[in-house]
Formats: structure tokens, C-alpha cells, sequence
């Protein structure tokens, strides 16, 4: 085991931040169990002993919401585990689901037409501003800032108004299929998301000063939960949380996938590691995302009427399927689509949710279902952590950590 | 970019195992290599892949064939800091007998991030792995972990497209 | 009260104060007062069974704002009376629905939100799910997956009236029980696992 | 043009100065949004919102065109389209034959749209709304006749109709939007 990590007690971090000292563990701890019914919204089990009021171990006890997606994806074809698998993040649809639809696009040999690929990136990043907004309401609900929950959660609509739009669903969208997406923009579109962008903006700014600089917020987050770059690397942990801690660990930077590496943005990284910096993460991603989405609106107005699904399936396509591409922007898909058949081999996909990094291994013996589908989602990679920051801290600080982790359940238990 | 570094990745793990004579065989996937090794070397070949950069389990997979009647359980991992490898997965993985309860060492002394994929495993395809912290379900209740889910021979059956209709068809 | 049926009394301070002068007149029985307060107190308690969860706090956020039809979703199930059930139940979280509902003061309510809570949805078929009606009674189904905020508040208007029209709090305030429903128990032991 | 990381430094909890200064910023944001609020509740009942075109709501057949090549029953990831066979009289021979159509179950059914994408001959189509809701589990199964009807739709006889636009200044805004359409 490397030296410094310390399984009981508190750690003294390299930054200097203030923490509690570590401290042996008296005889008479006792337990208390957290959930699954607690005002948060997480759904999981956290079994902690305490001596007095500080946390001494931490036990997460998951899987509350293990649906069995890893065997369901082993009987259901190849084009129906994707709202299956979406069903694991339902509130970040499209970037939970992407990295399936490559995989499989890997295996079959195709890819997705530019157009396509920018509307996935399109979607994908939507869908991640609505994920973080999601995560500060359900942040602000655990530490009793209502302000916080009741900004986001109405803030959040906004784009969930324009994924609306553009998928018709509010969040389970659905949105990529093998060989590229079912839907189109509307020549209006490119126009509603720079007005919500411009709005996002000044409302950001209001958040800053509502929340992230009230200093009620940063003396409960400030040095609390701290994840050391080293811990980070060595229990895995992904997405804001890692970045969070110095590490600039992103898909979109070290395999980008999409557009990405046609796109100028920033990955943002804080070096403290602690509840404060992993909420100022998102914060500044919430900002990238933005700069994102408005050079993929830029982008798209320029290449109106391009393909948006590939040409193995586009061929294919009756005098209906041209007719209703043509007006209602809808590529439909195909009755072979149901049974069709992907070539032996394997391949990962791996994308970058607003969590973290989501693998899919998927493997295929030639036949009409996946032999395997392996998910490890970013939530079940960052539990590890509650093991692993809580102790030291005091049982007050725990909806702080929590909340500042952005775990959910439903990803994490798959 | 990610081709460069997947083959850097490789160019520095076979050295790594060659430094410390495991013997292996290469197993390629569209976007990553597996290098299988032989259960008793596995922990070596771990260690030897950590200390040549590759910090980070990103998933233990493990695979049920029973047309083989094997199951292979490979450790993806990568490096989260290193930047020339940055987000390569290479695999390190063993063939398991198919047997009610295999066994094999545990690596969560080597990477700590795989101590709940293990449990995982575990739960999911019965293998034991020796030397694990807390090995126990981590996300099935009990009595549903000993019918190892994920084996292949635990069938879940799919309804076809005309069964279930609680009403009679014609009318 | 039947003539005023179909009507929503959200917010419509004219009704409550006639219906309120009513019942202190004595012009109204004390069953129907007690329908009529519970309908506009239905606080679902907080726990959160899986994904729809995300489109149940959007019905009590600021858009859809659940709190105008008297509902607050509230901690401590002792306090609450509504357990919505947010998609799918699995069978470790069933016995925790199950003690939760056990934990809730009677006259109780239940709606099931989603397609895993009714026939399972896109898990129909997985080893690790059961159905919410199994494990405890339910008054309304809401479907899709996730529904629409809209659908929620359906739901709770739906449930008001439900309430009002089968006297369902006035009754069981009368006679201790609901005059709809046997006492349920669930099916199976859901909790047998952990108990060990 | 590609990703690069930047590592950005985080603002520090200052002196006691700082801290009134916060709390008061924190004041002030909330008295600037009590005179200027930016409202956009929906008043359900009284209020229902008239969802964009293209929106995945209720679906239902159009048995006229409906081929019987059960391409929707075999896409349904939750297996909820189902088929039925019914006889079916063909009006130039007058012979009686077997004909399947699908049917509906709503317990299961995810409105993920692939059924409508799928049909061939756009005999299924979505309704753009989706506040329904059971009192009853056996209700949801829909039969030939019921699938064919769009669902009673009780809000819209209660309320108004709105719709929600995006706004620069004040995000969402909820305007009136005609009936039907």
C-alpha cells in the first residue's frame, strides 16, 4: 500500500490546508447509518463510525439502484441498450450514452458524418451544464441553501428547454444511433442557444455572488474533504472531482473523441482539492461549456443541409424516410436496425460525462447481441472516495463532501 | 494522437514485463492490447506495469466463455498523470478455470482503485481474489450474489412481440 | 361538494374561506373537512427510489413549483403522509420503500412516477427489480420514463381528488381504516435478505 | 483549436472584512431579484404548456396506413409494442383474412420514439402531450380501439395553454400560445 494513504484518521495533506489531526481510534465507536432515506437525493447507503463526532471509517453501502444494465445489454440487441444504458444518468443523456454508440460505430467500421458529430457535441455539452446545475441544486439542498437548489433547478430548465427542442424529450433524448443522430436543428436553434448563453452568463456571475462567495458556503467547503493528487491517481477518481485536486485528467483532452480537437476550450483545474474547489470546477466547465456551444451553433449554421446519419443506413431510405428527413429534420431509422448484426471484435468507448469518464467495453462475437457489455461509470469509480475522504472529518461535514462529489446513484449501481 | 500514445503505452509495458521475465501473450481490441499472463505472475507483472506509469484500474473485466470454459478477468488501467501515455488502456488479464469458485490474487495491494471493481467480480462471476481487503457483494443483496448474474449460464429471458397481451386478440 | 368536483382549489382563497365558514357553521361534516385539509397537505417524504428522482425535484422546483398544490416533499417520514415512488425499486431498495411506508402516519397515500414502477419498464425482465405495487399500495400510476413535471403534478391534483371524491382521509379518520383498500402486506418477506 | 488544461487559482476565504463584504453581496443579489423577479411558474391546472412540435408524447396509430411489418414491435427496447392478430376482411375479394397491428403498454413504454422512427409508413405518430396518469394498472395496456384514440386530455379543458420561450434577460418566459394546433 503506498505510504500516504492512511486508512484511519485523518491525513495531513500536502498543501497545508487546514484539517483535523489524526487521531487513534478509541474503543468505543459506534456506527450510524446514512440513508437510503435522507434528505439528499442520493440513493445509497453510507455506514460510518464515529468517536464523538468524527467520522473514523466510512463504509459505502451501494447498489440500490443496480438495474442489471451490464446483463440486459447482453439480450437486447445492439440499437435497444442505448436507452437502456441511458436510464444510468438520465439527466446527462447523450454524454452517457455516446461513448456505446462509438463503440459500436468502432466495431462496425463506420462514422458519423461531420454534421452529426457536431450535434452529439452539441447535445453533450447541453446536457452537462444541465448535469452541473443539477448537482449545485442538489448540492444547495444539502447544505440548506434552498436559494441554490430553487436557481439551478430553474436555471437548469432552460436547457433542458433546448435539448427539448432539439430531441423532444426533456431528458431521456436518445439522441446518437450507430451511424449518426435522429434529429436535426431548426434554423431558429442556433439563436435560442446563444440567447441562453448570454443568459447563462450574467446569471453565472449572480451565482458567484449568491452562492460561491458567500461566506457561509466557503467556511463549510473551504479545506473540507480534501483529496490529495495522489489519492486521486491512486483510488482512481475521475471527471471534476480529479481536476478538482490538480489532476488534468479529461477525455476530451487525453482521447478526444467527436469534434473535440477541433474545438478551442479550456480545461479547467484547481490544485486544492478540496469541497470548494471541485464546486469551482464545475462552475468554470459550466463556462467552457458555454464558449463550446457557441462555436458548435457558429459551426453548424455554416454547414446547413449536410448528412446527418451515415450513408449505409441514408441509402436505404424509401420516398417516406427522404420526405420526412427533408421537413421534419428527422433521420428515421430503419426495421434492420432492430436485428442487425455487428462484425466480431472488441472495442472500448469512453467519453467524458459530467461526472467523469465512462467506459464501455463492449464485445461482440458476430451475432445479434453484445457477448459483453462492461460499464464502469464515473460514479462507480468516485465511491470509492466516500471510503476514503470521509474519515477525519466531522459527521457535520459529511453533506458537504457528499454533495461536493456530485455522486448518483443510479450511474454509480448501473 | 491516441494511436501514438496507445502504442507508446505498449512499447513500455512489454518492456516492463520482459524486465521481469513474464512470459505473455498479446490480445489486441479495436482501441486498446491485453497482455494475458499466467495467475502466478499476474501480482509481478502488476507491480511491474505500476511502477512503469500505468497507475490507474479503470475497470477489472471480466469475461464468462463457456464454450471455453474459461473466464478471463482483465485489469484496464491507465495513467491519469503521465502525459505520454495519458488515457492509453492496456490490459493486464489471466484465463480462470470455470469452476464454482475460482480463484486468483488479489491486486488491490498493487492498485488500490480496483478495490471495488474486484468486489464486483466477485459478486458477479463468483472468483475469489486472495487477499482482498473486504471481499463481499458490493451491489447485489446476498442471496441473488450466489447465482453469479453475470455468468452466462444465468439466462434472462427476453418476451418475444406477441406474448403478454392481457386481452384477447381478436376484436 | 360534488357540484365543486372537478375544481382545483389551488390558491382560490374565496373557496377555502366559504368551505372553512362551512365547517364551522356545522354545515359540513367533520369527515369532509378532514378530506379537505389532507387533500392540500399531501407531503411526499424524501426518498428517492432511483432516477425519476431528477423530474421529481423538478416538479418542486421553481418552474413546475409542486409546493402551489400544498406539498412539500419533507425528511422524516414520520411527518409525511405521500411516499412517491421515483422509478424503479430494486430488491435491496425494496425493503427500505417498505420500511418507509411502515415508518408514514396513517391516512397515507402512494403514487408510483415512471415506467419501472409500474411494470418495470425497460427492466422488465431484470433479476433485480420489483414492482412498487407489490411491496406496497399504490393510488395512482404515472406513466413514462421519466414523466413530465406536468405528469407529477397530475398526479397530486389527481390524488386530491381521489382523496375527495372516495373520502378516503374522512373515512379513515371514522373507522381507522381506508374504506378502498384491505391492509396491505407485501407479497413476499422483502426485507428477508437483510434480516438474515 | 484543441483542449488545453489551465490550472486557475481559487478564491480564498479573506478577513472578516471580506466576509461582511460577502454576506453583503449575497444580500444585495437577493434584494435585486425581490424588485425584479423573474417568474415563470407554471399554474398547472389553471395553466398547461403547449409543448413544441416534435415533442416524443403519447404515440398512437394511424391503422390505415399501418403495414403490419411489426418493425416497431421488434425495435421496443422495454417490449412494450406488442402484435396482435385480427381478421381482417379485404374490401375487393371480400375474403377474410389474419392482419397484425400493434398494441400498446403504456406500463412499460419509455416514449423513447423509436417505434414511431422506425414505421416505414409514419402510421404511428406522437401526441404532443404527455399528463396522463392511472388509477388503475389495467387501463394502461391499450387495445386496437383505445390506441387509435388520442388519451383524454383533461388539462386541456381546465386551463389556458402557455408556452415557454428563451429570453436573454430573463431565461425562460412563459407567454400565452393559442389553443389547439
Amino acid at each position: 500500500m503506498s505510504g500516504d494513504i492512511r486508512f484511519y484518521g485523518a491525513f495531513k495533506d500536502e498543501l497545508g490546508l487546514k484539517t483535523i489531526p489524526s487521531r487513534r481510534i478509541a474503543k468505543d465507536t459506534y456506527e450510524i447509518f446514512i440513508g437510503p432515506q435522507h434528505p439528499g437525493s442520493g440513493h445509497m447507503r453510507i455506514i460510518i463510525k464515529v468517536d464523538g463526532d468524527v467520522i473514523v471509517e466510512a463504509e459505502p453501502d451501494i447498489g440500490y439502484v443496480h438495474r442489471t444494465m451490464e446483463k440486459l445489454g447482453e439480450i437486447r440487441g445492439w440499437i435497444k441498450p442505448i436507452p437502456l444504458f441511458e436510464r444510468m444518468a438520465i439527466h446527462d443523456a447523450c454524454n452517457i450514452t455516446l461513448p456505446y454508440v462509438r463503440a459500436v460505430e468502432k466495431l462496425m467500421g463506420v462514422e458519423a458524418p461531420e454534421r452529426a458529430k457536431y450535434l452529439r457535441v452539441l447535445l453533450c455539452e447541453i446536457n452537462r451544464i444541465a448535469a452541473h446545475l443539477y448537482g449545485f441544486a442538489i448540492f444547495g439542498i444539502f447544505l440548506g441553501h434552498s436559494t441554490m437548489y430553487m436557481w439551478a433547478m430553474g436555471d437548469r430548465e432552460v436547457w433542458i428547454e433546448l435539448a427539448q427542442e432539439l430531441t423532444g424529450a426533456r431528458l431521456t433524448h436518445s439522441y446518437p444511433v450507430p451511424g449518426g443522430v435522429r434529429r436535426d436543428i431548426h434554423d431558429e436553434y442556433p439563436d435560442m442557444v446563444r440567447r441562453a448563453i448570454r443568459y447563462m452568463r450574467k446569471r453565472l456571475e449572480d451565482y458567484r455572488k449568491l452562492f460561491l462567495d458567500n461566506p457561509v458556503i466557503k467556511s463549510r467547503l473551504e479545506g473540507v474533504g480534501v483529496i490529495s493528487k495522489k489519492q486521486v491517481v491512486e483510488l482512481g477518481i475521475v471527471g471534476p472531482n480529479a481536476r478538482g485536486s490538480g489532476v488534468a485528467y479529461d477525455v476530451r483532452l487525453a482521447d478526444p473523441y467527436e469534434v473535440y480537437d477541433q474545438l478551442d476550450f479550456e480545461i479547467p483545474v484547481f490544485e486544492e482539492g478540496d469541497a470548494l474547489a471541485r464546486t469551482y470546477v464545475r462552475v468554470e466547465e459550466i463556462k467552457q461549456s458555454m464558449n463550446i456551444l457557441e462555436q458548435v451553433v457558429d459551426w453548424l449554421e455554416k454547414h446547413k443541409g449536410e448528412p446527418i446519419i451515415h450513408e449505409s443506413v441514408s441509402s436505404k431510405y424509401g420516398p417516406v424516410h427522404k420526405k420526412v428527413l427533408q421537413e421534419q429534420r428527422r433521420a428515421k431509422l430503419l426495421p434492420l436496425h432492430a436485428t442487425m448484426k455487428v462484425p466480431a471484435g472488441r472495442a472500448i468507448g469512453r467519453g467524458e460525462t459530467a461526472r467523469g469518464e465512462v467506459i464501455y467495453y463492449v464485445e461482440s462475437d458476430g451475432g445479434l447481441n453484445p457477448y459483453r457489455v462492461r460499464i464502469v461509470t464515473p460514479s462507480a469509480r468516485n465511491a470509492i472516495a466516500f471510503k476514503y475522504a470521509l474519515p477525519g472529518h466531522k459527521v457535520m461535514d459529511l453533506p458537504a463532501i457528499y454533495g461536493s462529489l456530485d455522486y448518483f446513484p443510479p450511474e454509480s449501481d448501473r | 494522437m491516441a494511436a501514438d500514445k496507445l502504442s507508446t503505452a505498449r512499447q513500455r509495458a512489454e518492456e516492463a514485463l520482459k524486465s521481469i521475465g513474464v512470459s505473455y501473450s498479446v490480445e489486441e481490441g479495436a482501441n486498446f492490447v491485453e497482455f494475458i499472463v499466467d495467475v502466478a505472475r499476474l501480482k509481478d507483472a502488476a507491480l511491474a506495469l505500476k511502477n512503469a506509469g500505468f497507475g490507474t484500474v479503470v475497470s477489472v473485466t471480466a469475461t464468462d466463455y463457456p464454450k471455453k470454459n474459461t473466464i478471463k478477468v482483465v485489469y484496464h488501467v491507465t495513467s491519469m498523470i503521465d502525459d505520454e501515455v495519458k488515457g492509453a488502456i492496456i490490459g493486464v488479464g489471466v484465463y480462470l478455470p470455470r469452476i464454482d469458485k475460482p480463484s486468483m490474487p488479489s491486486l488491490t495491494g498493487v492498485w488500490l482503485s480496483a478495490e471495488f471493481m474486484e468486489r464486483e467480480v466477485f459478486e458477479f462471476f463468483g472468483v475469489e481474489f486472495e487477499g482482498h481487503p473486504d471481499l463481499k457483494p458490493l451491489l447485489l443483496i446476498p442471496p441473488l450474489a450466489e447465482k453469479r448474474p453475470l455468468r452466462k449460464d444465468f439466462v434472462v429471458r427476453e418476451e418475444n412481440i406477441y406474448e403478454g397481451v392481457p386481452f384477447s386478440n381478436v376484436g | 361538494m360534488a357540484a365543486e368536483e372537478g375544481k382545483v382549489y389551488v390558491g382560490n382563497v374565496d373557496v377555502a374561506a366559504r368551505r372553512a365558514r362551512d365547517i364551522l357553521l356545522g354545515k359540513l361534516k367533520l369527515e369532509d373537512a378532514v378530506d379537505w385539509a389532507t387533500s392540500f397537505s399531501l407531503w411526499p417524504v424524501h426518498l428517492t427510489t432511483s432516477c425519476c428522482s431528477t423530474e421529481f425535484a423538478a416538479t418542486f422546483g421553481p418552474r413546475f413549483d409542486g409546493e402551489q398544490f400544498g406539498s412539500l416533499p419533507w425528511v422524516s417520514p414520520r411527518q409525511t403522509n405521500l411516499i412517491v415512488i421515483e422509478g424503479t425499486v430494486t430488491r435491496k431498495m425494496a425493503c427500505a420503500v417498505r420500511i418507509t411506508w411502515e415508518q408514514m402516519p396513517s391516512p397515507k397515500f402512494a403514487i408510483a412516477m415512471g415506467a419501472c414502477a409500474l411494470d418495470g419498464g425497460l427492466f422488465y425482465n431484470s433479476y433485480n427489480v420489483v414492482r412498487p405495487w407489490e411491496v406496497i399500495p399504490i393510488d395512482i400510476y404515472i406513466p413514462g420514463c421519466p414523466p413530465r413535471p406536468e405528469s407529477v403534478a397530475r398526479a397530486i391534483v389527481e390524488l386530491q381528488r381521489k382523496i375527495r371524491r372516495k373520502h378516503l382521509a374522512g373515512e379513515w379518520v371514522r373507522t381507522g381504516w381506508r374504506p378502498d383498500r384491505e391492509p396491505v402486506k407485501p407479497k413476499e418477506d422483502v426485507c428477508s435478505w437483510w434480516r438474515g | 483549436m484543441a483542449p488545453k488544461p489551465a490550472v486557475k487559482t481559487l478564491p480564498r476565504r479573506g478577513s472578516l472584512i471580506d466576509g461582511v463584504k460577502g454576506n453583503l453581496q449575497a444580500l444585495i443579489v437577493g434584494l435585486k431579484y425581490f424588485l425584479d423577479p423573474k417568474r415563470f411558474t407554471l399554474v398547472y391546472p389553471k395553466e398547461y404548456s403547449k409543448l413544441p412540435k416534435g415533442y416524443r408524447g403519447f404515440i398512437i396509430l394511424n391503422k390505415q396506413k399501418c403495414i403490419s411489418c411489426a418493425a416497431c414491435a421488434r425495435i421496443c427496447p422495454s417490449a412494450a409494442m406488442k402484435m396482435i392478430r385480427i381478421p381482417v376482411k379485404d374490401p375487393k375479394t371480400g375474403k377474410t383474412r389474419m392482419k397484425q397491428y400493434p398494441v400498446i403498454n403504456y406500463q412499460r413504454c419509455i416514449f423513447c420514439g423509436y417505434c414511431v422512427d422506425v414505421c416505414p409508413t409514419e402510421a404511428l405518430y406522437h401526441v404532443p402531450y404527455h399528463d396522463v396518469v392511472y388509477e388503475n394498472l389495467s387501463e394502461m395496456f391499450w387495445d386496437l380501439e383505445t390506441f387509435q384514440k388520442e388519451p383524454e386530455y383533461k388539462t386541456a379543458k381546465e386551463g389556458s395553454p402557455v408556452k415557454f420561450l428563451i429570453h436573454e434577460e430573463y431565461g425562460l418566459i412563459k407567454v400565452p400560445a393559442e389553443e389547439g394546433g
